[in-house]
C-alpha cells in the first residue's frame, strides 16, 4: 500500500478538530438535543479512524498505545458503574442529582423550553463517562485490527 | 397493504441477511450477512415506535402546539434500537477479528477450506 | 444484613461487573494481586448467593426495581404497567444463580494454574467475570429486552474465551462458529421481543404474561424464542456447534460454557412457563421440548461413542444430558394445568431441574479432569493417553466420581435425578422412560471405555510424574464436594432446594402478582 | 442433504417473517402506548432531562445501557485478547 498523498493528510488534519468538537458537543448536550454518549463517542472515534487512514497505523501507534486506550476504557466504565452505585442509598441506578439543585440538579419547566445545560441529574455525567468509554473502545478496536493486518503484511515480505 | 411498507423493508433486509449467513462461504460475507440481519431487526424495532405526524420526544425548542404525548413518537423503541446497534457493532468487531485470525492460520477465508476441526 | 438482602439482586450482578472493569487496571500493577482479587470476588459472590438463595427459598420472590425511589415500587403511581427494569428473583432464578456462582468459583480456582503460562491473562479473568455477569443477568432479570442484552454479553464473552488459545487455528474456528450461532440467535430473540413490544407496549415479562392474548404474532414470537434458545442450549437439531467449541476452549472455560448453555435453557423454560404460561400453546411447546429432549439424548450419546478426542466425547455427552433436562421439564410443561400435574408432572419437573444442577457439577468436573489430562500429556487423543492412574491419583478419583455420576449409578446424585425422571416420565409414555434408561447405559459404557483407555495400562513414557498443581485440584474439589453433598442427602436437597425451584417455575400467577400486584 | 436442510430452514424462517408483516398492526398507529406515554409525560420532572430518549437510555432503562456498555467492553477485551501480539506460537 502506498503512502496516502499530501492532500489526504492535510484535509484530514483540518477536519479532525471539527470532528472532535462536534462529537464532544453531541456528548455534552445529550440530555437536551438528539445524541448522547454513544453517538458522540462514535463521532469522535470516527475522527480518530480518519487520522488512522490518513497517516497510517504505525504513525498513530507511536503516540497512542492500545494498553492506554484499554485503561481509559476501563476508567470510563468504572465512572459509569460508580454513578450507578452512588444511587444505592435508594436503589441501584437512582438518579440522585435530579431536583437536588446541586450540579446538573435543576428541573426544566414542563413543555417546550429553550434548554438549560444545568439539568438532567446524573444523565450528563453518565453521558460523559460513556462517551469516554466509547471513544477509547472503538479506537482500540480499529487500531488493533489495523496493526494486526500490518504486522502480517510485513511478515510475508 | 401500502401502510405496511416499512415493515416489508425491515423483513426484506432480515431475509437477505439470513440468506447471506446460510448460503455464503466467504467468512467476510457471512459477517456482512449478520450485519444486514441486525440492521433489518433494528429497522423493524424503530418502525414500531413511530406515530403518524409526530415529532421526536425532545422538549428543547418543541414546535408550538404539539400535543403531549400524542404528538410525539415513542421513546422506548429508540433507546432499544440504540442498544441493539451498539451490540451489533461489538459482535461485528469480534467476528472480523476472528476472520482475520483464521486467515492468518489457514491462508483462506473460504469456510469449505477451513477444516482444522475435522481432521 | 437486611439492607444487603434488599439490594442483593442488583449487587450480585453489579459486583462482578465492577470487578471486571477494575481487573485490567489491577493487572497492570501486579499479576498476583489480580488473581487474589478475582478469587475474592468469586468467593464473595458464592457466599452472597448462598445467603440470598436461602432467603428466596424460604421467603419467596424478591423484586428489585432499577432506579425507582424504592426497590419494590415496580408500577409507578400514575401508570398501570411497570416502566423501569425490574429484576425478579424467584426460586428457579436463585437455583440457577447458585449453579452459576459455584461453577465459576471452581473454574476460577482451576484457572490460576491452568493458564499460568499463557499471555493475556488479565483479559482472560475479565472475560471470566463477564461470563458470570451475563449468566446471573439472564437468570435474574424480569425484562425481555434486558434478557437479550445479557444474552449477548454472555455470548460475546464466551466466544472470546473459546478463542483464548488463538495460536491454534481450530480454537479460532470453534469460536467463530459459536459466535455465528449466537449472532443468528440474538437477532431472532430481538425480533421476538420487538413483536411482543409492538403488540402490548411493555417489556416486563410479568406484564407481558398478564396481557398475553394468544394472537398469531404471539405464536410467531414463541417459535422464534424457542428456536433461538434451543439453538443456544445445544438441543439436537441445532447442536453442531457444541462439540466444535467445547473441544477447543480451555477446560475451565468449557465448564463455564456448560453453565452458559444452561442459562439459555433457563431462558427457554422461563419463556415457556411464565411468559406463555396461560396460553393454549403450553402443551404443544411441552411436546416440542420432549421431542428435542429425546433427539438430544439419543443422537448425543450415539455420536459420543466412536469419538477419539476426550473433550469431544464429553461434549457429545453434554448434548445427551441436556436431553434429560428437556425431557423432564418438557413433560412437566405438557401436564401444566392438568389434574395429573400434582402427581407426576411435578416429579418430572423436579427431576429435570435437579438434573440441571447435577449436570453442571459432574460435567464441569469431567471437563476439568480432561483439562488436567491435557495439562499433563499435551494431547486429547484417547489412543495416545494411557496409564494415568499411576501418577494422577486424585484426578483418577475425580474422574471416576464424575463418570459414575453421569451414568446414574445408585449412590451418586445423577441417579437421584434420573430416577425421578424415569419414574414420572413413565406415566406420560413408557417408551420415553425406556429410551432414557437405554441412553444412561450407553453413557456408562462410553465412560468405562474412556476410563479404561486413559487411566489403565502401562504408564506413558514422556509424561512427567506427579499430580497437577494444587489450585487445579482445588477447583475440582469444589465440584466434587458438591457432588458428594448431593449424593449423601438427595432427599433433603430435593425438598429444600429443587422443590421450591420447580414450584416457582410452575406457579405463573405468583410471578405476575409479585410485579403487577393483586 | 445438508444443503436441502439449510434451504428448508431458510424458507421456513422467511415464511414466518413475512407472515408477521401481514398480521401486524398498521404502520404509525401504535396499539398500547401506556409505558411510553408515561415516560413522555414524566421524563422532565423525574429525570430533569429535556430529551426523553436520553432519559430512557440512562434512567428508566439505565441497566440496559450498563449492559450495552459492558457488551462494548467485552468486545474490546475479546478483540485485544484474540489479536494479542505475543501469544506464543
Amino acid at each position: 500500500m502506498s503512502e496516502p498523498s499530501k492532500i489526504v493528510k492535510t484535509i484530514a488534519s483540518i477536519i479532525f478538530p471539527f470532528t472532535m468538537v462536534f462529537g464532544i458537543y453531541v456528548i455534552l448536550h445529550g440530555h437536551l438535543t438528539p445524541g448522547g454518549g454513544f453517538q458522540g463517542g462514535a463521532i469522535v472515534a470516527s475522527g480518530i479512524v480518519l487520522l488512522l487512514v490518513a497517516f497510517g497505523s504505525a504513525e498513530i501507534a507511536k503516540r497512542v498505545k492500545e494498553s492506554h486506550l484499554s485503561i481509559l476504557e476501563s476508567a470510563g466504565a468504572l465512572c459509569f458503574i460508580s454513578l450507578a452505585f452512588l444511587g444505592l442509598f435508594k436503589t441501584f441506578f437512582y438518579n440522585f442529582l435530579a431536583g437536588s439543585n446541586f450540579i446538573f440538579g435543576r428541573i426544566p419547566p414542563f413543555g417546550s423550553n429553550p434548554g438549560d445545560m444545568n439539568t438532567g441529574g446524573v444523565l450528563p455525567l453518565m453521558n460523559m463517562s460513556v462517551g469516554l468509554k466509547v471513544i477509547a473502545g472503538l479506537s482500540a478496536i480499529v487500531l488493533v485490527l489495523s496493526l494486526f493486518a500490518r504486522s502480517r503484511k510485513q511478515k510475508k515480505r | 397493504m401500502i401502510h405496511n411498507i416499512p415493515y416489508l423493508a425491515a423483513v426484506a433486509l432480515a431475509i437477505i441477511g439470513l440468506y447471506a449467513v446460510l448460503f455464503k462461504r466467504n467468512l467476510i460475507k457471512i459477517a456482512i450477512g449478520i450485519s444486514i440481519l441486525e440492521s433489518g431487526v433494528n429497522l423493524f424495532l424503530i418502525t414500531l415506535g413511530y406515530r403518524e405526524n409526530a415529532v421526536a420526544p425532545i422538549y428543547t425548542n418543541l414546535p408550538e402546539g404539539t400535543s403531549i404525548p400524542e404528538g410525539m413518537t415513542l421513546p422506548v423503541p429508540q433507546a432499544l434500537t440504540l442498544t441493539s446497534i451498539v451490540i451489533g457493532v461489538a459482535v461485528l468487531a469480534l467476528i472480523l477479528s476472528f476472520a482475520v485470525k483464521i486467515y492468518q492460520h489457514y491462508g483462506t477465508l473460504d469456510s469449505r477450506e477451513v477444516r482444522g476441526l475435522r481432521k | 444484613m437486611s439492607y444487603v438482602l434488599l439490594h442483593a439482586p442488583a449487587l450480585l450482578i453489579a459486583i462482578p461487573l465492577f470487578a471486571a472493569f477494575l481487573t485490567p487496571i489491577i493487572d497492570r500493577f501486579s499479576k498476583r494481586a489480580r488473581n487474589i482479587f478475582v478469587l475474592a470476588v468469586l468467593i464473595i459472590e458464592e457466599i452472597l448467593m448462598i445467603i440470598f438463595a436461602w432467603d428466596v427459598f424460604t421467603n419467596g420472590i424478591h423484586i428489585y426495581t432499577m432506579g425507582a425511589p424504592n426497590p419494590t415500587s415496580t408500577v409507578p403511581l400514575q401508570s398501570a404497567v411497570p416502566v423501569r427494569i425490574v429484576l425478579e428473583v424467584d426460586g428457579m432464578s436463585a437455583f440457577m444463580g447458585l449453579i452459576s456462582t459455584t461453577v465459576s468459583l471452581a473454574a476460577g480456582f482451576y484457572s490460576i494454574a491452568f493458564v499460568r503460562k499463557e499471555t493475556g491473562q488479565g483479559r482472560y479473568y475479565t472475560l471470566l467475570l463477564l461470563m458470570l455477569v451475563g449468566m446471573l443477568g439472564m437468570e435474574f432479570t424480569g425484562d425481555m429486552f434486558n434478557l437479550f442484552v445479557f444474552f449477548e454479553i454472555l455470548s460475546i464473552a464466551s466466544a472470546a474465551l473459546v478463542a483464548y488459545r488463538s495460536y491454534y487455528g481450530d480454537a479460532v474456528e470453534g469460536a467463530f462458529k459459536y459466535l455465528i450461532i449466537s449472532s443468528i440467535a440474538g437477532p431472532m430473540v430481538l425480533f421476538a421481543v420487538a413483536l411482543l413490544y409492538g403488540e402490548y407496549g411493555v417489556l416486563n415479562i410479568a406484564a407481558l404474561a398478564k396481557a398475553m392474548n394468544s394472537t398469531t404474532l404471539d405464536m410467531i414470537a414463541l417459535v422464534l424464542l424457542i428456536s433461538a434458545f434451543a439453538m443456544k442450549c445445544g438441543a439436537v437439531p441445532m447442536h453442531f456447534w457444541v462439540p466444535d467449541s467445547y473441544t477447543v476452549a480451555p477446560a475451565s472455560i468449557t465448564a463455564m460454557l456448560v453453565v452458559a448453555s444452561q442459562a439459555s435453557l433457563y431462558a427457554l423454560f422461563r419463556i415457556c412457563f411464565t411468559l406463555y404460561g396461560n396460553t393454549p400453546y403450553v402443551a404443544t411447546s411441552g411436546a416440542i421440548l420432549i421431542l428435542f429432549g429425546l433427539l438430544s439424548m439419543f443422537i448425543g450419546v450415539t455420536m459420543a461413542i466412536p469419538q477419539k478426542d476426550i473433550k469431544r466425547l464429553m461434549s457429545y455427552h453434554a448434548i445427551s444430558q441436556t436431553g434429560y433436562m428437556l425431557l423432564g421439564v418438557g413433560a412437566g410443561l405438557c401436564l401444566l394445568g392438568n389434574p395429573d400435574f400434582s402427581t407426576y408432572g411435578m416429579a418430572a419437573m423436579e427431576g429435570g431441574i435437579f438434573h440441571i444442577f447435577n449436570h453442571a457439577l459432574y460435567k464441569g468436573l469431567l471437563f476439568l479432569t480432561a483439562g488436567a489430562i491435557f495439562y499433563k500429556t499435551k494431547t486429547r487423543n484417547l489412543n495416545e493417553i494411557r496409564g494415568l492412574a499411576h501418577s494422577m491419583k486424585f484426578t483418577t478419583i475425580f474422574f471416576l466420581i464424575g463418570a459414575f455420576s453421569i451414568a446414574g449409578l445408585p449412590p451418586f446424585n445423577g441417579f437421584a435425578s434420573k430416577l425421578l425422571i424415569y419414574e414420572s416420565v413413565y406415566h406420560v409414555n413408557p417408551i420415553l422412560s425406556i429410551i432414557a434408561m437405554l441412553v444412561s447405559i450407553l453413557t456408562l459404557a462410553s465412560f468405562m471405555k474412556v476410563f479404561h483407555s486413559a487411566f489403565m495400562g502401562p504408564a506413558m513414557k514422556d509424561v512427567e510424574k506427579g499430580e497437577v498443581p494444587k489450585s487445579m485440584l482445588f477447583g475440582m474439589i469444589v465440584l466434587t464436594a458438591g457432588i458428594i453433598l448431593f449424593s449423601v442427602a438427595p432427599g433433603w436437597v430435593v425438598n429444600h432446594i429443587v422443590h421450591p425451584a420447580a414450584q416457582s417455575l410452575a406457579n405463573q400467577s405468583a410471578y405476575i402478582q409479585a410485579v403487577m400486584g393483586d | 442433504m445438508n444443503k436441502i436442510a439449510i434451504l428448508m430452514v431458510f424458507i421456513i424462517f422467511s415464511c414466518v417473517l413475512i407472515s408477521t408483516i401481514l398480521t401486524l398492526r398498521p404502520f404509525g398507529e401504535p396499539k398500547s402506548t401506556e409505558m411510553d406515554d408515561y415516560i413522555i409525560k414524566n421524563a422532565q420532572n423525574e429525570t430533569g432531562a429535556n430529551n426523553a430518549v436520553t432519559s430512557v437510555v440512562f434512567d428508566y432503562r439505565g441497566f440496559d445501557t450498563l449492559g450495552e456498555a459492558t457488551v462494548l467492553f467485552t468486545a474490546v477485551a475479546g478483540v485485544l485478547l484474540v489479536l494479542r501480539r505475543n501469544a506464543h506460537e
